[in-house]
């Protein structure tokens, strides 16, 4: 009796995978979709991949952390490509990537060493740099301001990448922008992340830097609130439209690209596995288009980001990811 | 006026009529039948249990009756709620007063029907109707204060005052009396004598009878949810009052032999605990009992006697003086290690501190030798012992019914009672402080635990007895202390003095000042 | 055998929280239809997942094991008249510690680092919810705050340790792993999720606790202090004390929930590890009747729930209809009278006529 | 050392850290007068944080389809006195555990809002924006030093709860209804003997509950963002209960207890965007427990000070 049901359910769940070429199912961390952050940005890859291949979509969001192994096997039971995101994830994938061999996996944010696992870094810092050089260029106060969720190290690589943005403009500006810097305490509140914007703004900040997912809002609001003359800068995703004209820029982590690089690979069969890190030189990480507040920008300091861009990407300019490189990063010499 | 005749009941202040009452498993009141006439004082009498309260309960609409009829002043009236009982202008003081504590005397007086400007609380309107009420009847209050800080007697009158404020015609008294020395209790009466000579119809629930007879006009005796006598206070007696209430002639006093006085095994030194709130309630209060006798404390409830047996006993802290039991200074000693010395305990309130109504009788019967080797071994209890040992014990205290899988719970006020006696007793203790051991029990448990008690010291225990009933102490005690204000008042032996004069120590008055004026 | 059979449906140990289960799901099952959803198939999947497989089985027992023993705490705390919501803080501590005590036992064989392991996170967990105790004992202050504002503060020692001096290199918060030797065996292994003997650690919990509170002196004392303390002071049970050691028992079988997740499951402190099992702890205990055996079963049938809700969500059904599944089962469960009244109105009814 | 003398004295002459503040305050506030209500009437409220939760949601969900934030205002208030009808009517007519009750429908709401917002925005974590309760503008006031930049553009809802408190005060303590709700709160059975009707008293203290918990939930999403997001109450209904504990169950005392709360937490974030403070990153951990260690050392050493009334949490049941 109980094998027919389970026959008969399994049946019910896989139904809709017959007949089509490539099924893919993303397994989101606890944080879950809707986080602002990297959970939307992979399910958007998978849902840009989903509209240009031949390929269904499928999503199981994780209760809680003991979840990630039996929902990344049951995923992978019934499905050909695997999307995990997240580093807490890394343990758990490390033991269900290799007891399915024949299963594509697709990881942001963590290595896991199986010949099946495509895994995603990215350089955060690369674009948190440029983000950070171009506020300290805007500011008007001579303060920027940056506000973290929990600090976990890609929050920890905006804030160094940043810092050193700032650095690098003072050096090379002769300026000195000071950062405030300081964390909510948690990716979901919005209401103290606007309160800590509040009070960067208060002690002289004009551009405030979040990464924060969905606190940053409230980070947005603040400037909104605070009117002419104040920008939030957005993370992750082109943040922009959130308020125009208040949102100077969002420094961009393309997950949603790798995902769908990813996805591609397996479609075309070019799928290799190892470790790939996106950075500015792939496009993979980046700024903004700056829909609304282009012409707010002076023309040289568009120069300038393209300058650094090309010394980040030529190699250069090392842009540190961690409190250790930071402490010990020296600005190069740059000619504008 | 023919018709009328039939069902006359116009001089009539209150007529109930075949009220039927019914509880899980009680009939509480079987066809009640009273009348009460107008600008009488007329007494409810009858045990606990004999559904007095319950009666009034449902003239005054806090529970419904399931069957029969309330006449007021001749009408027919349907009484669903206390609203419908205080607009046909009745009013109830209850046993235990129902006073929000937290609250002034004029916020609890006016509660209900508050005098308001628009949404707000008119204080001064109320303030000055009670000053108007008070100079009426002579009952004096401060209108300010707060009920927690009042002395027991004044709580009672802003009891009263409430229900005047409330224009009542016809008062219910439950037991008023329970918590009131003899000097209040006179003052009392004179303040109903006042309230009928105004005009009012008072009905006085109490199981005393000298009370019946020193105030009322005519009297109803129920026994066991039944109507057992009705008559004019004129026409009866005490005696006869209380075959009527227990079904058979009583024993008023009880039996006891001359005590063998041993050695002092307890001695109280220069007291001083403090109540709740942290006020002094036992003040440097010195007292010693000797095995084999009863020393009896009397005094009304609230003068420290709790505090007194809660220092004993070890439930509460002493501020000051020494509690020496067998020769060892125990005022610090954990409730446990004195049990373990041999002292033990009747509470006073057995639901509170007696028993643990959740319990089965056999974890009921070990409480506070639950760790006796006897019922434990090492960390494990002996299930068997334990249910031996409760089976013999509910046979031999005849606790009904005998089943000891029974919860605390399930069993009447008497029982529950023999629970706690039984348990005390068969602990084997060398002294027992025995508080209120028969509060609310009827005349049948009473004895039995009166002769337990008399036993005990018949066989060398040492008995510090708190009551609240002067008849109680009078018929025990072999020694009397009065306590007042914490302090004892003076010791007598109830061959040697009246109930007048432990009354006027119950009221403050030192016995060598007593005794001097008399000299 | 009819009187029997009346009995049994009478006991509203059984009847309510069954009555509040099935009504639970029902309502669930409404709402499913509401927007759209077949709630036979989403219930199916729920099966499934649950059921279907070895390896969801096996994660479903997986998912048992700390809940029997959060339910336990809770349960215990209810029994000593304490309201524990403290769970989660105390299952933190406890695998904070325990975690610690681990990645010191490499040269220990695991006779000795298993025990000693578990001894640590139960230590751990008591020690935290003794605060909570002593907080009621000594100054008044009532449990459910403090307990609240434990878990807050536990959650924020454990980031600080993680992000800290106790975190694995390579910058990610988690701390290193524990040795092999003080990790539980495999029971069974189903490619990647494994039963591990924690689970035996939760069963011989239940015995214990059943023992504790029915058989012992202390469960007396507890028992006593929790129906009616003045009663236990009156005979001679000191209150304080029970009180306390009750928070403490009830937070040491949190923190060895805790500890299971370590040495079963994680290997080392992760994230968030405790999940929602402190609260789910108090379903648990509500369902189960504060009775270790109802428990454990009452643990299983939420594992079950949540071990299916995962599928259910491949049928298209939001992770959240689970959490409303649970607070429909507390507020049922809460309101007895009213399911009282619900499952035998009609009954008296037909008595009356 | 020096740093962080001149940081804290920073904090304290900077106006926005008192505006911070009044803003932080102001759920609390109003959370904590709804945990008064309730418990001042006999009924223990821990579900405080779910009728936020569900407040905030009714708001955005009311701006949004409504465009105007007002109407927003009120279904968030409707949803939130909903909420606590559910509690009422657990805990008053069929005298089930209060606390339980609480429990569960913080469960209830968190479930309720999660899966209503994928329903109505079609996704999960936040909802689209909407219009916020605009902010008051005092004019020329703005001008004046320090107390200018303190009460400019504030939320009308920061009014409405200092307002609130001063309206509860005097209905508690200055009206007929208050002093039945005290008295039911205290001795039930005295008020019902005296014809107070009990219950119907209780469901109001628990109705008000609703209203003010959900216009505190409602300031976060609608007064403060114009959004709303998963869980967003997060954990403040439990700290406005401890507030409430704190300030003795009085309207006045309440708020004093929800300011300091808000001002440790205004006092976090406005330390951490001192400058001249290099923090490690983790330190904010440590900050971020403070107030949690507040309450912890308040509520354990107030003892004796802080009275709950009589009769708090136990129901009221009439043979």
């Amino acid at each position: 009796m109980r094998k027919y049901l389970v026959a008969f359910l399994a049946l019910v769940l896989v139904l809709g995978t017959i007949g089509m070429s490539i099924t893919v199912f993303f397994v989101t961390d606890t944080g879950g979709l809707g986080d602002k952050s990297f959970n939307d940005s992979a399910w958007a890859g998978v849902e840009m991949a989903a509209k240009k291949y031949d390929v269904t979509a499928n999503v199981i969001q994780s209760y809680e952390q003991a979840d990630y192994i039996p929902n990344l096997t049951a995923a992978a039971q019934v499905s050909d490509v695997v999307v995990a995101v997240g580093f807490m994830m890394q343990d758990a994938l490390a033991k269900v990537a290799p007891q399915f061999p024949n299963t594509k996996f697709i990881f942001i944010d963590g290595v896991v060493k199986s010949p099946n696992v495509e895994n995603f870094l990215f350089k955060e810092q690369q674009g948190a740099f440029l983000v950070g050089y171009l506020a300290a260029a805007m500011t008007k106060t001579g303060k920027v301001g940056y506000v973290g969720g929990i600090p976990i190290p890609p929050v920890l690589r905006y804030q160094y990448g940043y810092e050193a943005g700032v650095k690098t403009y003072n050096v090379l500006n002769g300026a000195n922008v000071q950062v405030l810097s300081g964390y909510v305490g948690s990716f979901d509140d919005p209401a103290a992340g606007k309160s800590m914007t509040n009070s960067q703004f208060s002690e002289g900040a004009d551009i405030v830097f979040a990464a924060a997912g969905l606190s940053g809002l409230g980070t947005i609001e603040a400037a909104k609130d605070a009117g002419k003359g104040h920008f939030a800068i957005g993370v992750d995703q082109d943040q922009d439209y959130l308020a125009p004209g208040y949102v100077l820029t969002s420094a961009m982590k393309r997950v949603n690209v790798a995902v769908f690089d990813g996805i591609k690979s397996v479609v075309e069969g070019t799928f290799k596995g190892g470790t790939i890190t996106l950075t500015l030189k792939d496009n993979g990480i980046g700024m903004s288009p700056m829909t609304y507040t282009k012409q707010l920008v002076p023309k040289p300091i568009f120069h300038q980001l393209d300058v650094l861009k090309k010394a980040i990407i030529d190699g250069k300019l090392v842009v540190p990811g961690t409190k250790e490189a930071f402490q010990a990063f020296q600005v190069p010499q740059i000619q504008f | 006026m023919d018709k009328a005749n039939k069902k006359d009941y116009s001089k009539y202040a209150v007529v109930m009529e075949k009220i039927v009452k019914r509880f899980p498993g009680v009939l509480a009141n079987d066809h009640v039948d009273l009348f009460v006439e107008r600008g009488e004082i007329h007494a409810i009498v009858g045990e606990n249990g004999a559904g007095k309260t319950t009666l009034m309960n449902q003239l005054y609409g806090l529970i419904n009756s399931d069957s029969g009829k309330i006449y007021i002043n001749g009408a027919e009236i349907k009484i669903r709620n206390p609203n419908d009982a205080i607009n046909a202008k009745i009013g109830m003081v209850h046993q235990h007063f129902m006073l929000v504590d937290r609250l002034s005397v004029v916020e609890n007086i006016v509660l209900g029907m508050e005098p308001v400007y628009g949404p707000f609380f008119a204080r001064d309107k109320a303030r000055k109707q009670i000053n108007e009420l008070s100079k009426r009847f002579g009952l004096f209050v401060e209108p300010d204060a707060i009920i927690e800080d009042l002395p027991v007697g004044i709580q009672q009158r802003v009891e009263i005052i409430k229900v005047l404020y409330r224009g009542a015609e016809i008062l219910i008294l439950d037991e008023p009396t329970a918590v009131l020395t003899p000097q209040e209790t006179e003052e009392l009466f004179e303040i109903l004598r006042a309230l009928k000579s105004q005009g009012k119809t008072i009905i006085f629930i109490t199981h005393k009878l000298h009370e019946v007879m020193a105030i009322t006009n005519s009297v109803t005796v129920m026994r066991l949810g039944k109507v057992t006598g009705v008559v004019k206070t004129v026409d009866t007696n005490p005696r006869e009052l209380a075959r009527m209430m227990v079904g058979r002639d009583v024993l008023l006093r009880v039996e006891k032999g001359e005590a063998k006085v041993g050695k002092e095994i307890l001695r109280v030194e220069d007291l001083h605990v403090n109540e709740n709130r942290g006020l002094e309630a036992v003040r440097g209060l010195t007292l010693s009992v000797k095995r084999g006798e009863i020393v009896g404390i009397a005094g009304v409830a609230g003068n420290g006697q709790t505090e007194l047996v809660e220092a004993i006993t070890g439930l509460r802290k002493v501020e000051e003086g020494h509690v020496i039991f067998k020769g060892v200074d125990i005022t610090n000693f954990s409730p446990k290690k004195r049990r373990d010395m041999g002292m033990g305990h009747i509470p006073e309130d057995r639901l509170k501190h007696g028993l643990v109504t959740a319990f089965p009788l056999y974890y009921n019967f070990i409480l506070g030798k639950h760790d006796d080797p006897q019922f434990c071994d090492g960390e494990f209890l002996k299930m068997p012992d334990i249910k031996r040992f409760s089976d013999e014990l509910v046979k031999r205290f005849d606790v009904r019914p005998p089943l000891i899988n029974l919860l605390g719970a399930n069993l009447s006020g008497g029982n529950q009672q023999k629970v706690i006696v039984a348990r005390e007793i068969s602990f084997g203790p060398d002294f027992m402080v025995v508080s209120q051991p028969t509060r609310g029990l009827d005349i049948g448990a009473i004895e039995f635990i009166h002769k337990t008690i008399i036993s005990m010291r018949d066989k060398g225990v040492g008995v510090l007895l708190i009551s609240m009933e002067l008849e109680e102490i009078f018929s025990l005690s072999d020694r009397i202390l009065v306590m007042y204000e914490g302090q004892i008042m003076g010791e007598v032996t109830p061959q040697e003095t009246t109930t007048e004069e432990v009354g006027l120590m119950m009221a403050g008055h030192r016995l060598e000042d007593l005794r001097t004026q008399e000299a | 055998m009819a009187n029997g059979l009346k009995k049994f449906y009478m006991n509203d140990k059984i009847v309510v929280p069954v009555f509040a289960v099935i009504t639970s799901l029902f309502i669930a099952a409404i709402v499913m239809i509401m927007i759209g959803k077949n709630p036979i198939v989403a219930y199916g999947a729920l099966l499934f997942g649950a059921f279907g497989t070895k390896g969801a089985l096996i994660n479903n027992l997986m998912k048992a094991t700390p809940l029997i023993l959060t339910g336990l705490s809770v349960g215990l705390g209810f029994r000593a008249g304490l309201f524990n919501i403290g769970a989660n803080g105390q299952l933190i501590i406890g695998a904070l510690l325990s975690t610690y005590i681990g990645t010191k036992m490499i040269a220990y064989p695991f006779y000795l680092s298993i025990p000693i392991m578990l001894i640590t996170g139960m230590v751990g967990g008591a020690l935290w919810a003794a605060i909570a105790g002593w907080l009621k004992v000594a100054r008044g202050a009532h449990e459910v705050i403090t307990t609240i504002m434990l878990n807050y503060v536990a959650v924020f020692i454990a980031n600080y340790v993680v992000n800290g001096p106790f975190q694995a290199p390579g910058g990610v918060p988690k701390s290193p792993e524990i040795a092999y030797s003080a990790r539980f065996p495999n029971l069974i292994t189903s490619g990647a999720t494994w039963l591990s003997a924690g689970i035996f650690v939760a069963l011989t919990a239940v015995v214990v606790v059943y023992i504790l509170i029915e058989k012992t002196k202390m469960g007396y004392e507890v028992k006593a202090v929790g129906f009616n303390p003045y009663a236990a002071e009156y005979g001679g049970i000191s209150i304080g004390r029970n009180t306390v050691m009750a928070m403490a028992i009830s937070g040491a079988l949190a923190g060895l929930a805790g500890t299971m997740q370590v040495m079963g499951l994680y290997y080392r402190y992760l994230g968030a590890l405790g999940g929602s099992m402190g609260f789910d702890g108090i379903t648990i205990a509500l369902i189960g009747q504060n009775d270790p055996i109802g428990i454990a079963f009452a643990a299983f049938l939420i594992s079950s729930i949540r071990a299916g809700s995962n599928q259910m969500q491949i049928a298209g059904v939001s992770k959240n209809i689970v959490i409303i599944i649970q607070g429909i089962i507390i507020f049922l469960v809460a309101t007895n009278r009213l399911v009282k009244t619900f499952m035998f109105w009609k009954r008296k009814e037909v008595e009356e006529a | 050392m020096n740093a962080w003398i001149q940081a804290i004295i920073n904090v304290f002459i900077n106006p926005i850290f008192y505006k911070s503040t009044l803003n932080q305050s102001t759920p609390l506030i109003l959370a904590a007068l709804g945990g008064v209500y309730s418990e001042t009437t006999g009924v223990v409220n821990i579900a405080l944080e779910g009728i936020m939760l569900i407040g905030a949601f009714g708001g955005v969900v009311g701006s949004y389809f409504t465009g105007n934030p007002w109407y927003g205002l009120a279904l968030g208030v409707l949803l939130g006195v909903a909420m606590a009808a559910l509690h009422a009517w657990a805990s008053i007519r069929y005298a089930g555990d209060q606390i339980i009750s609480g429990a569960a429908l913080i469960l209830l709401a968190q479930g309720i809002t999660g899966f209503s917002l994928v329903e109505l925005f079609g996704k999960p974590g936040s909802t689209d924006l909407v219009r916020s309760i605009p902010l008051v503008n005092l004019g020329s006031f703005e001008n004046v030093p320090f107390f200018g930049k303190i009460f400019n553009s504030l939320s009308p809802l920061v009014y409405i709860a200092f307002a609130s408190v001063a309206f509860s005060w005097f209905l508690i303590y200055k009206t007929r209804l208050g002093l039945r709700m005290r008295s039911v709160g205290n001795n039930p059975e005295a008020a019902d003997t005296l014809g107070v009707n009990v219950y119907n008293v209780r469901y109001f203290g628990v109705l008000m509950s609703g209203v003010f918990a959900s216009l505190g939930g409602a300031f976060l999403s609608i007064g403060e963002l114009g959004q709303f997001t998963e869980n967003m109450s997060n954990g403040r209904g439990f700290i406005a209960l401890a507030a409430m504990i704190i300030g003795n169950w009085s309207p006045t005392g309440a708020m004093w207890a929800s300011i300091l709360f808000g001002a440790a937490s205004a006092f976090n974030d406005q330390l951490q965007s001192q400058g001249i403070l290099h923090l490690a990153t983790n330190t904010q951990y440590l900050f971020g427990m403070i107030p949690y260690i507040i309450t912890l050392i308040v509520v354990g050493g107030l003892v004796g000070k802080s009275r709950a009334p009589s009769s708090d949490g136990i129901p009221y049941i009439k043979d």
